[in-house]
């Protein structure tokens, strides 16, 4: 097979009913592999690895508070991305899987806020510091909240498709400048540098930071919450184009009524 | 596009136009930050240029729902869109004529409740050019949160969820231009950084509402 | 400035209502819709205006030529009728709202404000909106509710006027308004209901 | 077999806790309302299939 032909037939998913025969079929292969590769990583992580010297065992937490904090962000970038989808091709399996994307990125904001709150408890002393990583993460919160609400509050599945995906548009650029007037605003306050240092996994200066003995499990344990995303996802997706069919149908047979 | 605006001015000072709601809203605000943090004018003088800017920002929100909802009731709306005029630029009259009725009151009325709160002297000039350079974002990006809800029946509540997510950057730098401005520290940075973001979405959001509205006229 | 419809298919609420449209409208001319309720006569009327995108078909001559008239007036209730006429008039370019005012009796209630109309007024002066846009086709969506028998006719003299000025008007109404212009009923083109095992139309 | 978390134990197991709560609830409402909806879609398209 060609690479364009190939590249022609990644859009034949875009038709729903390949769409959800092809994800009926991989779908256990998501599931199952996600779950193991959480269990692995969540038990080696929790029991096999050392306490760190200065946090103590409260470095476990890395292996949940890192993955759930990446995969919030990576979740709203994909939402971005099938919004613009939507917009450009008009397909709706796009927008239905932005839709189906979101609750998923509202619960992997709110890991991440939950688990950095409960570490930062004792190692900065306070549950909530107004740093700007925690705060940004927040303003996110705030922004699936929004995203989710329109998709909610609107009647007409095209209608409500449009608009969340311009809002998404319009909410990637303020998010991301939020993120630099955050910066801005609170710089320096920064405690216990190590422990975001450490959650910055993609940065340069990660494996200094993270010893190895860290970062394997970690890695599994970021692996695994990616695959998970992705099963909710396509699950999720797989809802919503039931729903709109039903949808769909039903406003049909008002019609010819 | 003179006319239009023309005619949401007028509309807005007639009997139940809403014009002064906003600053009474403000003026109330304001009022209210002492009693709930006490009187003694240190504390006060150090949150007024923040307290002021928030409320400054909750009054802008207060009046957001009546933006284009009415003239989506009338059908003014519809025939607008049918007119010579493009949406891109009735959104920015609409934006326009929101700003003159709600921000620059609120700018001119910033420095008399800067009294109340004990802002420091030299915060007044900082409070009201911050003000005056972040307000008509506020309006843009209202008049987009207005777009995108104009359609429901009970948008009210849905669009503060959409819009103060938007209003943080403006509200970071705004106020911290004014808080800065207060202490007497350096301001051109973020003033720089708020001048720039009020710029850009005066110019880019309009395609936005724009498309936003075209969308809920269908 | 002729309107040519050609296989027009249009949507409601992402339902296909009104497919296979072919029509032309030509100067002169008035074409009135007829059809049961619910079939999409307004839906028709908004998409022709541009205010919503067809699902299938052409539709030609309509950029920039086209005054709608729904069924709210876009009148402010604290601005007086000259001022309400006005607005509009200077939106499309105009000056002169003598001819409008004229037209629909509205010189006596000149000054009052909108808020303090009849409906049958109200509807007088919505339609004589029509009058100061200048815009050669006009698209009329039950223009007639809340008007008596007087104000039927001056709408009459008004639409008759218009076409002998060169200009066209489609109007969906279900009364006689003595205008000899051809009937079109929309009801053969109700749009078939599709096979609902095909997939991928369920979501159109 | 349970690792000594120290003075930390409390902050440890309740961040775990609580994750897990979160995704597990995730898991269970997203297929819940998956095979609601599926039951539903069959119920209509049958519906509709029988009257035409």
């Amino acid at each position: 097979m060609s690479i364009a032909s190939k590249a022609n037939s990644l859009w034949e998913y875009a038709n729903p009913k390949k769409f959800l025969t092809t994800t009926e079929r991989v779908l256990p292969f998501f599931w199952v592999s996600s779950a193991a590769f959480l269990v692995v990583g969540l038990v080696w992580g929790f029991f096999f690895t050392p306490d760190d010297y200065k946090q103590g065992s409260t470095v476990k937490i890395i292996y949940l508070h890192v993955p759930s904090a990446l995969m919030a962000i990576n979740c709203w970038i994909m939402m971005l991305a099938t919004s613009l989808v939507w917009l450009v091709r008009r397909h709706h399996v796009s927008a239905l899987a932005a839709r189906a994307a979101a609750p998923v990125g509202i619960v992997m904001t709110l890991i991440a806020l939950a688990t950095g709150a409960i570490w930062g408890q004792p190692m900065w002393g306070t549950w909530w510091a107004w740093d700007p990583r925690l705060t940004s993460f927040l303003i996110l919160f705030l922004f699936y909240l929004g995203y989710v609400a329109l998709w909610e509050a609107i009647e007409d599945p095209d209608t409500a498709a449009d608009l969340t995906s311009v809002l998404c548009l319009v909410g990637s650029v303020f998010a991301f400048l939020s993120r630099y007037a955050v910066n801005f605003w609170n710089q320096g306050l920064h405690q216990g540098a190590s422990v975001m240092r450490a959650g910055a996994i993609t940065g340069t200066d990660t494996e200094e930071k993270v010893s190895n003995i860290f970062f394997y499990p970690l890695l599994l344990c970021i692996v695994g919450f990616v695959l998970l995303f992705i099963a909710l996802v396509f699950y999720r997706t797989g809802t919503e184009i039931r729903a709109r069919r039903i949808k769909a149908l039903l406003a049909r047979e008002r019609v010819n009524a | 596009m003179i006319a239009l605006l023309k005619r949401d001015l007028t509309l807005a000072f007639r009997a139940g136009g809403g014009f002064g709601l906003g600053l009474a809203f403000f003026l109330i605000v304001t009022v209210l930050v002492p009693f709930s943090v006490g009187p003694q004018s240190s504390l006060l003088s150090t949150i007024a240029p923040g307290g002021l800017w928030l409320g400054a920002l909750l009054a802008c929100l207060l009046s957001l729902d009546r933006l284009l909802a009415l003239d989506w009731e009338d059908g003014s709306l519809d025939l607008l869109a049918t007119a010579p005029l493009p949406l891109e630029s009735v959104v920015t009259i609409k934006a326009l004529a929101h700003w003159i009725t709600t921000g620059l009151p609120l700018v001119l009325a910033a420095p008399v409740l800067g009294v109340l709160l004990n802002l420091p002297v030299p915060g007044f000039f900082w409070l009201v050019v911050s003000l005056a350079i972040g307000t008509p974002a506020l309006s843009v990006l209202g008049t987009f949160g207005a777009a995108l809800t104009v359609g429901l029946k009970r948008g009210g509540l849905l669009l503060s969820l959409l819009v103060l997510p938007l209003y943080v950057p403006t509200l970071i730098f705004g106020a911290e231009v004014a808080r800065r401005g207060a202490t007497g520290m350096e301001t051109a940075t973020p003033l720089l950084m708020l001048a720039g973001i009020t710029a850009a979405t005066i110019a880019l959001l309009p395609f936005a509402s724009a498309a936003v509205l075209r969308v809920n006229l269908r | 400035m002729t309107l040519t419809v050609t296989d027009l298919s249009i949507t409601r609420g992402g339902v296909p209502v009104l497919e296979g449209l072919d029509f032309e409208l030509e100067p002169g001319k008035a074409l009135i819709l007829r059809g049961p309720n619910g079939i999409g006569k307004t839906t028709l009327l908004r998409t022709l205006a541009g205010l919503q995108p067809p699902l299938a078909g052409t539709i030609a001559g309509a950029e920039d030529t086209v005054a709608y008239a729904g069924h709210s007036d876009g009148l402010k209730p604290t601005l007086s009728v000259v001022e309400n006429l006005r607005f509009w008039a200077s939106v499309f370019g105009a000056r002169d709202i003598q001819a409008a005012l004229d037209a629909y009796g509205l010189n006596d209630l000149a000054e009052r404000h909108a808020g303090n109309l009849s409906a049958g007024q109200k509807r007088r002066l919505g339609l004589s909106r029509l009058l100061v846009t200048g815009r050669p086709i006009w698209m009329l969506d039950e223009p007639t509710v809340s008007l008596d028998r007087n104000a039927v006719a001056m709408f009459a003299d008004a639409v008759r006027r218009h076409l002998g000025q060169g200009g066209s008007a489609l109007i969906a109404t279900h009364i006689d308004l003595g205008l000899d212009g051809e009937v079109l009923d929309v009801g053969p083109y109700k749009a078939k209901p599709q096979p609902i095992d095909d997939f991928d139309g369920g979501f159109l | 077999m349970m690792p000594d978390l120290g003075k930390y134990a409390d902050t440890v197991l309740s961040a775990y806790a609580a994750s897990l709560l979160l995704l597990v609830a995730l898991v269970v409402f997203s297929i819940l309302r998956g095979r609601k909806v599926r039951a539903e879609m069959e119920k209509v398209e049958q519906r509709m299939t029988r009257n035409g």
